[in-house]
């Protein structure tokens, strides 16, 4: 990619920013107790997301990116958050998520994780172009960290929301870090998220109507005594 | 020719001779308990008179317990034909080694005890299986006397057996000696001699080879007793040419022979007088006792074996 | 061209088996008609099967390959005088057995003996091939037919559950058996093994000591498994009896020795070179299995159950002289290991023999008493007198006695042990007569055992069994015609060591000297000899002539009268000994290794149970351990959403972690 | 351009059965579909057979050796489930009332899922291929809670939640390898062809191609069923109808072989055969061992086959990691063998539970008795699955363990006993459902349903005894593409 040389001196350090609130909203979401929160918690780093591609864009000026900058604008920071909440407001989920482990030790351990993450991504960045350096780092740690959350909450929509948040990370190591997969891919990419979201809608009637509850222990029954 | 009727003659004597042999002990013991003896003659007046009464077969049992007292004296005849007894290197030897002689015994006995099972009778059928187990433990012990003398003869064919020790200035082999002590062990129990078992006794539960015969009468009944007389006789011949083989000759010397048979009759009256002499000190054994004794016997003879490795004779 | 017209015929005949399995299953609808047919007609193909071992064995061995599953990897078969012996051994045995067959199936309904049918010749047709495999691919495929059809056959009444234990527990130690065959396969035939390991190629593999014993060890597992030693015969007792006896018959006398067979190939022929414990660890093995399966034959009430246990005891002597005869091999001394493998193939003979014959004849007794549990039986001589007499001889063959066969092989086994003072280990070879001993022992113990099997079912009272019938026509002339064979091997051993001669030579490069006439002398006339006919006759005149004459002299006909039994007034069949009070004495001496227990059955009598104990002592132990484990896997399972996406957090981290 | 006749011929299916996939009309219908998909793979194994492996659309789609026996078997299994489905289904709609709607939903997601099969398979671009993936998972979600219960709803949601992630992992390694590829090839759209990375595959950066490699392994080996990422594996099998539970085992976890099999490629050519062969073998052997003791305890008979399943895509991935050209041919041989036979076993298991009406092993008794054909063939399927000649298994097993002694011995013991292991965990259960009186109220079912598994356990006779010269052929170059 041919990056403009002005955009050098302003663009990479709005992208580091970018990708640095990234890491804080996943680390919010590791921290938030409530759900309503979480949720807009995702929705702001959708929009994060959103941004960071259409910046990449610019940089890059490809065109293709600003496409994909809109998709996940609509996706991410709008269409999902919105569902999400309304089926929580249908489903009548209120109040904290308890979670497995209590917040600060998860910190802890959502820190140790991006240590390690930096750690593993360190010799990558350092054989990477100016423009993406440390993305790598930042997405693996986000997606990790998402991850981290989707272990230690114990409802149904919390565990979608890790999910979510996975994806996000992932897909700002597509954009950011790769500076855009090819189109079809991230079509396809884009066009299973939605599939799996609206097949997750319907999963929460269903789970709701057969256990009347969106907690996790009625999805606990299977084992191997 | 001359050796077919030395095997004839052979067999033949031993046949007749066996009455005289199992009357001599029994009066030798009756002597040594202080009682007045029928005679020597005793056992062929016993015979006489079975073969005269008149012979009876229970009902329910088969051919085989006709078949048995014949079976029996045909294969103790046929031993009698093998055993260097006057001569050694018998037309008939060669059949049968050592090895062969112990299933010719073990067969007889297995007729016996079959025979006694065919008649269904609780003491029959006791003594059957009281006679296998000592058998069972009996046959090793035999057998292991046996390979000692045949891996000092380098041969399992007992007249080869006998003309080898026979060339063997001392005789006195330690690992013979202590053969010879597990093969005089094996006689008894083999014979149902005191200690394992006793010949004279008329007390059901603790017979082992009377208890067997109980059914059979007449000549049948003289046919078996004499068998066992004939047994006993074969036994007291291996251990004679086992252990003091002199005085039997090769086959192709006869001339000799009116030598040696004297010398022959005396070591049998010493066999006799010292089996009334065990038969007198020692006492029955319980029947689960009998098993150690035939234990002791089997490591007697496997330490004669040993012995024989390990010094060399 | 007439070379190679030994592999051709045994191919054929087995394909021919293949077809009359095939037809029978065809013809199932028409039970009566399939049993005339099929059966007779796979007994011709048995005595096709047994020409091409005869030819094979003084034919130049032959090889034949057929394009297998991979182009590198043929199905390859051969014919040498080896599998040539065993060929025989198969054929005459099925031969036997399917005139049995024709007879003993007669009543069974349809489906069941179509599956019978396609079964048992599969059966044949894996033993068969397992003889004429000649790269270890072929090899275990047909090891494993043989293993799968047996199977089949030992289920075939699965509707018990007894059956359908011993079943599973016979696969499953053929199967870990078949997987450690293989991997000595691969160990012996090394890189050649992607052409399916050609036996040709294994031929003296050079090894390095360490993987020599490897390989050796892991072939004689899993021949061991098969053939039933200590501590793997755990299938066994429960196998055998639970077949029809026919397959009994071909399983005891065929299948076991197709272990054997395993054994000679592998370990005589594919080593250059043996270790010195070989030998006597084979040697010990047997010895222990020997003396075991005799031990726990004499206490089994089952008649099948106690064949089966004295077929333990006939593979452990085997494995003495085939222990021996690696002992004597791995000193060089070629000749002495001669005699002593002629000895095991020998009995492995007689055994087929005789044992196929009393399972055969325990076959008619289930069909004409009822049942073959012996506190049932008794007095069978009198109302099934043809089939009383061949068991007779199969009696005596198996308890050792002269002048029949069985008595023949444990006489060139003991022959042999009495030559080890030709060996140069001083310790090995003073220690060996002991062994000699315990052989004698174990053939002692033999003859109880077998006493007992013939005189409570066959003498005595009847313990409770009504309306007997003797066998039929086609079972009597099959025990007939073994009972015959048993005879034979008894009367002229001369005939079959010829027979032998060749297979030594293959395997040992020397065999023995050519026996002629009526004189058994292995080593020397001096040494010993042994004329079974001269012996035979011998004990016939003294017979024949002491009956005339007391018949002459003292003939007067025989009165029948009641039993006296001492005057004893009562008398009932209970009053007989038990087939456990028969050899109480032993329970007694061998108390701790029975671990017999008693207790009272609801009609008060007291039932004495004997343990088997290799099982408590090896097999539940591992069956504990085993279900503990599994256990514990199972403890990954806890159904818990989040915990399972910890695992597959920590598996991530943790390769990231271990790259780094 | 075969190639896209054979997606098309899939994919046109699925707004087909969306619209008419009930009643005994969907079922034709999808019997139809998949008899056509076939006929079109023929067609496709025609060409490759007469000019080799090629591509198609623009690169985008891509047959070689390796795939196309995969998509021979795919289009085999599918066409016999839609068989088997046929019968199973009427019982299953009688049973659980399901409504036409339902019916619809099942054809269509069905459909969808052996599409997206032969999607994975064909195309030649990583990202697609992940694509697929994800799409039969989705599809198959649908499918696993066809019946609605709380345990199907349970299995489903795990099942969902665990591959999807484990999905998102895989594609961020797929990330990783455009971000390494980039390098190279610079930046667009060919540059996740596999075609393309394999021919510059050495020299892609080894450290992000290690660490693409670790989260695609742990992505797509969720899918394989590798432990301790398994745990969805027998849960979806056993809630599932019997059909979704044979593709599943028949042809998912192949798929996702297949896939990690291809990074793998590209990995070692940028790492050597160690690293990558290391990985394999571990999981390998653990799944083998973890899964054959599982099965000891097994009181559902579509769960003990499940974790059979585990056991055998352990034994093939560890055959793939040793990755002489011998054992990756042993571990193809076992993908294609497995899937054959394993699909039969769950045909035959389906029909025993349907007429018994229960999923305990305790309750199926007297197969054979009261339906000979079912008890022969669960009987003949299990036993090839527990690796008896003449089966292909087999062969492949002997193989695998030869090749281990050759490459690792000290890893021989551990194989065996898991081999034993499984042994004694399936047989015992096998004969208690075989054999024995059969219990009451049994509803019997039609024979037809199980013709297809004589059909394939016969195909896998034919692979353990004859393999036809061409298979072996393309086996051969498929292990040797493997091999590098």
């Amino acid at each position: 990619m041919m990056i403009t040389t002005q955009g050098l001196a302003w663009g990479i350090p709005l992208l580091r920013l970018l990708a640095a609130l990234l890491l804080l909203l996943a680390f919010a979401m590791l921290a938030q107790r409530r759900l309503l929160t979480l949720i807009h918690l995702l929705a702001w780093q959708g929009v994060v997301l959103a941004a960071g591609t259409a910046l990449v864009a610019l940089l890059t000026g490809q065109t293709e990116l600003w496409f994909s900058a809109a998709l996940t604008l609509c996706l991410k920071a709008i269409l999902i958050p919105t569902v999400l909440h309304r089926l929580l407001r249908r489903l009548q989920v209120h109040g904290d998520v308890e979670a497995v482990l209590n917040i600060p030790l998860t910190l802890l351990a959502g820190i140790a994780l991006v240590i390690f993450a930096f750690s593993l991504a360190a010799p990558i960045t350092a054989l990477t172009g100016t423009v993406t350096r440390g993305m790598v780092g930042i997405a693996l740690a986000a997606v990790l960290l998402a991850f981290l959350m989707m272990i230690t909450r114990r409802k149904a929509i919390s565990q979608v929301v890790g999910f979510l948040a996975i994806d996000n990370g992932l897909f700002f190591a597509a954009t950011s870090a790769t500076l855009g997969m090819p189109m079809i891919v991230e079509l396809g990419v884009a066009l299973d998220a939605l599939i799996g979201f609206v097949i997750l809608g319907v999963f929460f009637f269903q789970i709701r109507e057969t256990f009347d509850s969106m907690d996790l222990q009625n999805l606990e029954h299977i084992r191997e005594e | 020719m001359t050796a077919i009727l030395l095997e004839l003659a052979q067999v033949l004597l031993v046949a007749f001779l066996a009455p005289l042999f199992a009357g001599l002990l029994r009066a030798l013991r009756t002597i040594l308990q202080n009682r007045r003896p029928a005679g020597c003659w005793q056992s062929y007046r016993d015979l006489y008179r079975l073969f005269h009464k008149e012979s009876l077969q229970a009902e329910g049992t088969s051919w085989l317990f006709r078949f048995a007292p014949y079976g029996i004296f045909g294969a103790f005849c046929l031993a009698a034909g093998i055993i260097p007894i006057l001569a050694t290197g018998l037309p008939l030897a060669p059949a049968a080694d050592v090895i062969a002689l112990v299933g010719l015994f073990a067969l007889a006995r297995v007729f016996q005890v079959l025979a006694a099972m065919d008649t269904g009778t609780p003491f029959a059928t006791l003594g059957a299986h009281r006679e296998m187990l000592i058998a069972g433990l009996a046959e090793p012990a035999l057998l292991a006397t046996l390979f000692t003398a045949s891996l000092l003869s380098r041969s399992t064919s007992l007249s080869v057996i006998v003309a080898h020790l026979e060339q063997l200035h001392f005789a006195l082999h330690p690992s013979m000696v202590f053969a010879a002590a597990a093969f005089f062990m094996v006689l008894l129990a083999e014979n149902a001699r005191i200690p394992v078992d006793n010949p004279a006794t008329h007390l059901e539960l603790t017979m082992i080879h009377e208890a067997m015969l109980l059914e059979y009468s007449g000549r049948h009944l003289a046919l078996m007793e004499w068998g066992a007389q004939i047994k006993l006789v074969l036994y007291v011949a291996i251990g004679i040419a086992l252990f003091l083989p002199w005085g039997i000759v090769p086959t192709a010397e006869i001339a000799v022979l009116p030598l040696t048979v004297p010398i022959l009759l005396l070591k049998f009256a010493a066999a006799a007088l010292i089996l009334a002499l065990v038969e007198t000190l020692l006492a029955k054994l319980r029947l689960f006792r009998s098993p150690e004794f035939m234990a002791t016997a089997f490591l007697l003879g496997v330490v004669g074996l040993l012995s024989f490795f390990m010094l060399g004779a | 061209m007439i070379s190679c017209l030994p592999l051709d015929l045994a191919t054929g005949a087995l394909l021919l088996w293949l077809g009359l399995g095939l037809l029978g299953f065809l013809l199932g609808g028409w039970p009566a008609l399939a049993c005339r047919l099929v059966f007779p007609a796979s007994s011709v193909v048995a005595l096709l099967l047994t020409i091409a071992g005869f030819t094979a064995l003084t034919a130049t061995p032959d090889h034949l390959q057929l394009h297998g599953p991979l182009p590198a990897l043929p199905w390859s078969f051969q014919i040498d005088p080896l599998s040539g012996f065993f060929l025989i051994l198969l054929g005459l045995l099925a031969f036997a057995v399917a005139l049995f067959a024709t007879g003993y199936f007669r009543s069974l309904p349809g489906p069941d003996l179509r599956r019978l049918m396609l079964q048992y010749h599969s059966f044949l047709l894996g033993m068969g091939l397992v003889l004429l495999a000649a790269n270890a691919f072929t090899f275990l495929v047909a090891w494993e037919i043989m293993a799968l059809a047996s199977y089949f056959l030992v289920v075939t009444e699965h509707e018990e559950v007894g059956s359908r234990h011993a079943g599973f527990l016979y696969l499953l130690i053929a199967h870990l058996g078949a997987l450690s065959i293989l991997l000595g396969f691969v160990i012996l035939a090394g890189a050649t093994i992607a052409q399916g390991g050609p036996f040709s190629a294994m031929l003296h593999a050079p090894l390095n000591p360490f993987w020599a014993s490897a390989a050796f060890l892991l072939t004689f597992f899993g021949f061991s498994a098969k053939a039933g030693l200590l501590p793997l015969h755990i299938w066994l007792p429960d196998a055998h009896p639970a077949a029809p006896a026919p397959v009994s018959a071909l399983m005891s006398g065929a299948m076991l020795q197709m272990a054997f067979y395993g054994m000679l190939r592998v370990d005589f022929l594919f080593f250059g070179k043996l270790a010195l414990w070989w030998g006597p660890f084979v040697l010990v093995v047997g010895l222990a299995t020997a003396l075991f399966g005799v031990l726990f034959a004499a206490v089994q009430t089952d008649m099948k159950r106690l064949l089966a246990y004295s077929s333990m005891e006939n593979m452990g002597l085997i494995m003495v002289a085939f222990g021996l005869a690696l002992i004597f091999r791995t000193h060089g001394l070629n000749a002495l290991a001669a005699l002593a493998l002629a000895a095991a193939l020998y009995h492995a003979l007689n055994h087929a023999f005789f044992k196929g014959l009393l399972f055969l004849g325990s076959g008619s007794v289930l069909h004409g008493a009822g049942s073959v549990a012996m506190d049932r039986l008794g007095g069978l001589i009198r109302q099934m007198p043809q089939t009383a007499f061949f068991m007779l001889l199969g009696t005596l063959a198996i308890a050792g006695l002269p002048p029949l066969n069985g008595f023949v092989s444990e006489w060139l086994l003991l022959q042999a042990f009495l030559l080890s003072p030709a060996l140069p280990q001083s310790t090995l070879s003073a220690v060996l007569p002991l062994a000699a001993a315990g052989v004698v022992l174990a053939a002692a113990l033999a003859a109880y055992a077998m006493v007992k099997f013939y005189g409570i079912a066959f003498l005595g009272q009847p313990r409770g069994t009504r309306y007997v019938h003797e066998a039929g026509r086609w079972e009597q002339s099959a025990m007939a015609l073994l009972s015959l064979a048993c005879m034979f091997l008894g009367l002229f051993p001369g005939v079959l060591l010829n027979l032998l001669h060749p297979v030594l030579l293959e395997m040992l490069g020397r065999g023995f000297a050519i026996q002629q006439g009526l004189w058994l002398t292995p080593v020397s006339a001096q040494r010993a000899s042994y004329s079974p006919v001269i012996f035979f006759l011998g004990m016939a005149i003294a017979l024949g002539l002491g009956f005339l004459l007391i018949w002459s002299l003292f003939g007067r006909p025989l009165r029948r009268v009641p039993v006296w039994a001492c005057g004893f007034p009562v008398r009932t069949p209970a009053m007989q000994d038990s087939p456990l009070g028969f050899v109480q004495p032993l329970l007694r001496i061998f108390a701790p290794l029975y671990q017999a227990e008693r207790q009272a059955d609801d009609a008060g009598r007291w039932q004495v149970r004997i343990g088997e104990p290799v099982y408590r002592g090896i097999y539940q132990p591992l069956n504990r351990i085993v279900l503990w484990l599994s256990a514990q896997v199972l403890r990954l399972q806890q159904g818990r959403i989040t915990l399972y996406l910890l695992y597959s957090f920590l598996t991530l981290l943790v390769l990231l972690a271990i790259w780094r | 351009m075969l190639i896209l006749l054979v997606l098309a011929c899939a994919a046109m299916g699925i707004p087909l059965l969306a619209l008419w996939g009930d009643g005994r009309r969907g079922a034709a219908l999808f019997i139809g579909l998949n008899t056509l998909t076939l006929l079109a793979i023929l067609a496709l194994t025609i060409q490759v057979l007469r000019d080799g492996a090629f591509t198609a659309g623009g690169g985008q789609f891509m047959v070689d050796d390796l795939s196309i026996v995969l998509v021979l078997v795919d289009g085999v299994v599918g066409l016999s489930t839609a068989w088997f489905s046929r019968n199973y289904m009427l019982h299953e709609i009688a049973h659980w009332s399901l409504s036409r709607r339902r019916v619809r939903l099942y054809h269509a997601m069905f459909q969808t899922f052996l599409a997206t099969m032969l999607l994975a398979l064909l195309t030649n671009n990583m990202g697609i291929l992940w694509v697929a993936m994800e799409g039969a998972t989705l599809s198959t979600v649908l499918l696993v809670s066809l019946f609605r219960t709380a345990e199907g709803l349970e299995a489903a949601w795990k099942y969902f939640i665990l591959c999807g992630v484990g999905l998102a992992m895989a594609l961020f390694g797929t990330i990783l390898l455009y971000f390494a590829a980039q390098k190279i090839m610079g930046h667009g759209a060919d540059a996740l062809l596999w075609t393309h990375l394999a021919a510059v595959r050495h020299q892609l950066e080894p450290q992000v191609m290690a660490i693409a490699f670790i989260f695609m392994l742990v992505g797509y080996g969720t899918k394989i069923g590798l432990t301790p990422l398994n745990n969805w594996l027998p849960d979806a099998h056993a809630s599932g109808p019997s059909s979704v539970s044979a593709v599943l085992s028949g042809l998912l976890l192949n798929v996702a072989l297949y896939a990690v099999l291809r990074a793998k490629v590209l990995v070692d050519g940028a790492l050597g055969p160690d690293f990558a062969g290391r990985l394999l073998m571990g999981f390998g052997l653990l799944s083998l061992l973890v899964a054959a003791f599982s099965m000891l305890r097994q009181r559902d008979v579509k769960r003990l086959f499940a974790y059979s399943s585990i056991e055998h895509m352990g034994l093939a991935t560890f055959a793939f990691g040793i990755g002489s050209p011998l054992a990756s041919f042993a571990g193809l041989l076992h993908m294609i063998s497995h899937s054959l036979t394993k699909s039969s076993v769950f045909f035959s298991v389906g029909q025993a539970v349907q007429s018994v009406g229960s999923r305990e092993i305790q309750r199926i008794r007297g197969l054979l008795e009261f339906s000979p054909f079912l008890g022969w063939a669960l009987m003949l399927a299990v036993l090839f699955i527990l690796g008896m000649p003449p089966s292909g298994l087999f062969l492949s097993e002997f193989l695998i363990i030869t090749s281990t002694l050759q490459a690792q011995p000290w890893l021989t013991p551990s194989l065996l006993l898991g081999l034993g292991v499984a042994f004694a965990g399936i047989f015992p259960r096998l004969q208690g459902m075989v054999f024995g009186p059969a219990p009451e109220g049994i509803a019997r079912q039609p024979v037809a349903g199980i013709i297809p598994v004589f059909i394939q356990l016969a195909l896998v006779i034919v692979l353990g005894v004859f393999i036809p010269w061409i298979l072996v052929q393309w086996m051969q170059h498929a292990a040797l593409l493997l091999h590098g």
